[in-house]
């Protein structure tokens, strides 16, 4: 960082890339830069050794409390992990979704028995999670959802029929997390009503997972079906009938110390753009180096930003503009790039660093869409952020 | 004075857009598209349909019409993404045909009939950015032969030429036109994969491919002179297409968002969605009054040949309507509009493909300010 | 014009220059090039004994039928007069809404003596009208307009009470159509009905106005007081209750061969910002010398656009787009301006073309919002050009 | 880590709007245009408030605070669109007294008492870019005296200067800076007309004018050393300003379209509405995020001096939201937003003034890109 960072911090961030140089080598080599995000040649299974390989290392759950096997670490020190993570090349975390969001929200509504159990399998690298909530007919309106789940009354346990949508990663995962309608605790009416969010195994026979293939032609996302899919009576996050609420807590942990990781992953982005225009000749176009200077000063904005709305005390106006600014930004970037490419961003390329501007440039277009669209956001801002109207 | 269509011309609009219905159905182009992205069923029926010969001079077989026809196909067949390579094969060398048969006599009329009007894909090999630029030489051998050295990088739809124009220098510097069938001996094509699969482009190099003399069908200044007028119909052609991309992609945009929905109501009533629908609207109709515009110029009979600025006109506003129509229209199909199965991401690299070809926005504006800025004051300067 | 321009027509444009010549001359050469629109030196009593020299030449109501006193001239010349008057520089027409959009309103719906008497009066440039319909609290809702008009019984006039703003020229008409609410044809309900569009002469005691300071600083628009104001009993046009059909018609003479007028005095302001960043080197700046040919190319767009829409056949997708097209081109042309000015646009500037240039930059702000905001303008084209559900 | 102010810091901010709402409301800013558009009164206020020494060392007499400080008093004065030249009189010379207080000795402490401290209006005479460049000579007459000679033709808030630091040429070229009352004899101020009423300008003009060694408070390298630092610092200084005035055009925004009715509910719950208030809102949170970070950075205790990039980010972000956000304010205002009457066009006009002071947007771009894509390419060569 380059502000009043103490010693403690100057530290530890050497620590951080100390460990990753020495582990990033080897066969985990292979993985370095490699977003996951539909990227060519992520290797799952390399991917989730190295999430073993991290764990192994103390770098997983390192905010969580000591109770739960974590570091305590404080959010400063979080910060610079991730942030260091990426630029030391670390590769996009295949168990992000327990980790980051599942493991708080068990911390928050789990009981006793569902922390210890799935707590370890998390913070060991070893199981992996899905997230079941979007639908076909329940994207930007979540609360549509008509996935339903009901009780076995002979054996206590729930039946999930229906389907999911956008699940990144179900095919590499073990259990998914589903918000599914249930009768009980819907008597108070209204749509957020009636919900239950359950822990379900992926690996049954009335789970079938069906790959959808991407704009980049691979395949990160997946449909879901639930057709009498069972899972333990016990195994409901929160109340039931609460599901809605306890599913929007699971969604604000989205924001949190990742996101300097994800900018340091933007910033090796933006590094292999002016190396190219450096290369090719767009660096002395007049027009592109304003394009240029314009998205590299807008990256330390959306660092600037991302510090001040970490603080415990940002107001909502701030902390709300980070999702619009970033996922914009990064669709600028991709668009610059292909700007930039010119004529060879017309073919697909092999060198790797022009390959994986391409794949920016189309990879980006989901960035505004998924997680609150664009129009969601800014309907977030305008109601929460401003206090207009609804 | 007002800008507005003949009947002959909107009824090739018209029936263009039947056959295209028809014969470059979404499905269609899918299937043509996984298996390597040349429908050569609809050229044929192209040809049938007297499509390729619609610019070519009457005296050579054509049927004598105007960049204004080329563009309403050209437009059409962006639109349904046809996969033809109409544009390399058909618009950008319809200068190139009036001028053989105006001026190339017996042997240019004879040229225009074997390349232009026999059925086959003769593509017109200009770099990228629609220059001539080659770095291939031309030098003669014998008494009545040529040798052809040398690489052309990047061609579009060339993956699937029977025939390539190629630009060449000669020796002392000027440029000549070669024709060659890509069975010539010594010619190697080499296919390229493209961001935009619907438009093919290879490499090719050629080493000591001999020439007849037929086959060097423009040369030195007359060629030079032709170049910059042929380059500003292309622009004017490919902004046709671009136009065309652009209205498509507002179309499935208001389709979609009219159908799916949300929070109990269609998408489309969402007054965000709406205005960005419009926004799409006003960058579509503009575009094309531009390039209709552009063509009737084109095609005046008092037109001075000079459409730097129409074509400018054209080319910007085109690039950036198709620009922005396929990036919302992506952003307006919400979840699906980055899958694979759903057909905007197809717009989407058609129009950044189109972005870069003929010249960038970038480029045609300092063309542009060139003429506004330095030559008109030099001009009034002079008189004053 | 550039394409298949007629011997007539050429020989129609040659008469308008001549014309022009000869008259725009002497004392009226101090109205050349004056826009009107709040521009400074606009001598309203000079501007209207032009009007009368202009009526004198037959260059007022030239499309109106013969029988009305007009010169029955195709769309194409009265284009080219539209077009040849403002390079010419002919002066912002003080006479503008009685004769394009009052007058043809008259021949559609007016009583045979309201024909006769108002008609003459416009086409000398002796009547001046004023537009009476938007009001503080009906502005993109005009709906909700709430001046009232009742009949005197004992005298049959028409009494009106309520109050209009934005009334452009007020202060120098003397009469004013007034869209207002009457009882009357109110019978079948919804908020169209049972209004009424009354011709009202502006020089009476129940009338006041007042001007609006604008952002300027000058004043070319008015708020208008209806006080117990009269008019007679014969004068309202078209049905009583029918009024919001009449008023409509009305602006839907807005668009029309005068179109052309406008975009030639942007390309006079054009011509002026060129010159200048000629002048001042702003033409030797990259970005500059973009943004200048984006705006050149821009109104060559317009005009092809203008021509495309002015077509009988042209559909409503074709000419809904034209008012938000010409009305942010001009903005963007004004913010142009300024950069271009740079250091001297910080300063109120003597020189009349420089002065010119920092009032269009201010002007223009207001052309997004009369005659329907940009946002109004985005529905319907959304709506009645794109078939989209309101 | 995060970026946070400290409590003295919000304690500043707070009690500066607290402040300025009473004194600089937008009724005594509409009676302080109309008359000229200083007021003396705020100023007075300011100085006795500390605000005026609140970047001044404690050496010299100031509180010793720094630009974070000055930082977001400015912002509440964009804000509130106070009428006092405090960005060309207190945030603009700041490097400069810091600088003669650590290294201009007894003298240096005495001009940044008698200038800084004692309550006049002391404008620095910087261009309209920030730049030096007078059109002024400096040079020797006597033994101990100096005569200056030339014109300032465009210096900001100077109209209600009573003293100015004006740039000079030295007979070898480099500059002095020259400390005058504005009554010194041969000085020369002319009030001018400007776009934006809150902020006034005047051309100076000296001819012949005496200057004691004294008035001479920086020349040669010294100078040339601290102009760019300080031009950064000024640059980060007036996007707070910046950011002020958008937050401010976006409040009156959404106040005004929450309370205008139209078709039945208030305007601003319409969807495009408040789309509009949101891409204001992501400008201003933005461009302050920008700003604050730019100003912790150059507080820094290891702060290198150099503040090209985050100043750069400051500026073209503050610009951007200063622009966008006033013209969004008088389009969402309607018919009253182009009305004298209604206060989005002060802020309109202060945003555009703004826009062209201490460097475009585009100047300030090459430079990043200088940096980023040429200096740090050579550097990076030089080491491998």
């Amino acid at each position: 960082m380059n502000m009043q960072e103490s010693e403690i911090n100057r530290a530890f961030r050497t620590e951080v890339r100390a460990w990753m140089a020495a582990h990033l080598s080897g066969r985990f080599a292979a993985l370095k830069h490699v977003s996951g995000l539909g990227a060519q040649g992520y290797d799952a299974q390399l991917a989730k050794e190295w999430e073993q390989e991290l764990a192994r290392g103390g770098w997983t759950g390192i905010g969580w409390e000591a109770q739960y096997g974590g570091r305590g670490l404080p959010l400063s020190q979080q910060l610079i992990f991730h942030e260091e993570y990426v630029r030391c090349g670390g590769p996009g975390r295949i168990g992000h979704i327990g980790e980051t969001l599942l493991a708080p929200t068990l911390m928050a509504y789990g009981t006793p028995e569902q922390k210890a159990r799935f707590l370890p399998g998390i913070l060991a690298g070893t199981d992996y999670w899905a997230q079941g909530y979007s639908e076909p007919g329940a994207g930007s309106d979540l609360a549509a959802i008509r996935t339903r789940a009901r009780r076995d009354e002979t054996t206590g346990e729930w039946v999930i029929d229906g389907q999911k949508v956008w699940t990144s990663w179900a095919h590499e995962s073990d259990w998914i997390f589903v918000l599914a309608r249930t009768q009980e605790g819907a008597a108070a009416g209204g749509r957020h009503q009636g919900m239950v969010l359950l822990l379900v195994p992926l690996h049954q026979p009335g789970v079938e997972i069906r790959p959808i293939r991407q704009i980049t032609g691979t395949s990160e996302f997946n449909e879901v079906f639930f057709d009498g899919a069972r899972t333990e009576g016990s195994l409901h996050l929160g109340p039931v009938g609460d599901g809605w609420k306890v599913a929007m807590y699971l969604l604000g942990c989205e924001r949190g110390a990742s996101t300097l990781g994800q900018q340091a992953h933007f910033r090796h982005e933006l590094e292999l753009l002016l190396a190219l225009a450096r290369r090719n000749g767009a660096a002395r176009d007049p027009l592109l180096r304003q394009r240029l200077a314009v998205v590299a000063l807008g990256l330390q904005t959306l660092r600037s930003h991302a510090l001040r709305a970490l603080a415990a005390d940002a107001p909502a106006r701030v902390t709300l503009v980070s999702k619009y600014a970033w996922s914009n930004w990064h669709r600028d970037l991709g668009e610059l790039a292909m700007d930039v490419l010119g004529d060879a961003g017309l073919l697909l390329q092999d060198d790797a660093d022009l390959a994986a501007l391409q794949q920016l440039w189309l990879v980006s277009r989901a960035d505004t869409i998924y997680a609150g669209t664009n129009e969601i956001q800014l309907n977030l801002m305008a109601e929460r952020g401003l206090g207009m109207p609804r | 004075m007002e800008l507005r269509l003949n009947d002959e011309q909107k009824m090739i609009a018209e029936s263009a857009a039947q056959v295209l219905q028809e014969r470059s159905s979404g499905e269609r182009v899918r299937q043509v598209l996984e298996q390597g992205g040349l429908d050569r069923a609809l050229w044929q029926e192209a040809c049938a349909l007297g499509w390729t010969a619609l610019a070519v001079p009457e005296q050579a077989g054509g049927m004598g019409l105007g960049l204004t026809e080329l563009v309403l196909l050209q437009e059409q067949l962006g639109w349904h993404l046809a996969c033809i390579p109409f544009f390399d094969a058909v618009v950008a060398p319809a200068p190139l045909w009036r001028h053989l048969a105006q001026h190339g006599g017996a042997s240019g009329l004879a040229a225009v009939e074997r390349l232009a009007l026999s059925g086959q894909i003769c593509v017109l090999g200009m770099a990228v950015d629609g220059s001539l630029g080659a770095q291939a030489k031309l030098q003669r051998r014998t008494e009545g032969g040529w040798e052809l050295d040398g690489i052309w990088p990047q061609v579009a739809s060339a993956a699937h030429a029977d025939a390539l124009l190629l630009p060449a220098q000669l020796p002392d510097g000027t440029y000549a036109l070669v024709a060659l069938t890509v069975q010539a001996s010594g010619l190697q094509l080499q296919p390229q994969a493209t961001v935009d699969g619907s438009r093919s482009s290879a490499r090719i190099q050629a080493v000591q491919v001999a020439v007849s003399p037929d086959d060097v069908l423009l040369q030195g200044d007359a060629l030079a002179q032709l170049w910059e007028p042929l380059r500003q119909h292309a622009a004017i052609g490919l902004a046709a297409e671009q136009v065309g991309a652009a209205d498509r992609a507002l179309q499935l945009a208001v389709a979609y968002t009219c159908e799916r929905q949300q929070f109990g109501k269609p998408v489309g009533s969402f007054q965000a969605v709406k205005h960005r629908a419009a926004q799409m609207l006003v960058q579509v109709e503009l575009a094309r009054s531009a390039v209709y515009e552009a063509a009737f110029l084109a095609d005046a009979p008092d037109s001075a040949g000079d459409l730097l600025l129409p074509a400018a006109q054209a080319r910007t506003q085109a690039t950036q309507a198709a620009l922005f129509c396929t990036r919302e229209c992506i952003q307006l199909h919400g979840g699906v509009g980055f899958t694979w199965e759903y057909d905007p991401h197809l717009y989407f690299r058609r129009a950044q493909a189109g972005s870069q070809r003929m010249g960038t926005v970038a480029e045609w504006l300092e063309q542009a300010a060139v003429r506004l800025l330095d030559q008109q004051h030099e001009a009034k300067e002079a008189v004053a």
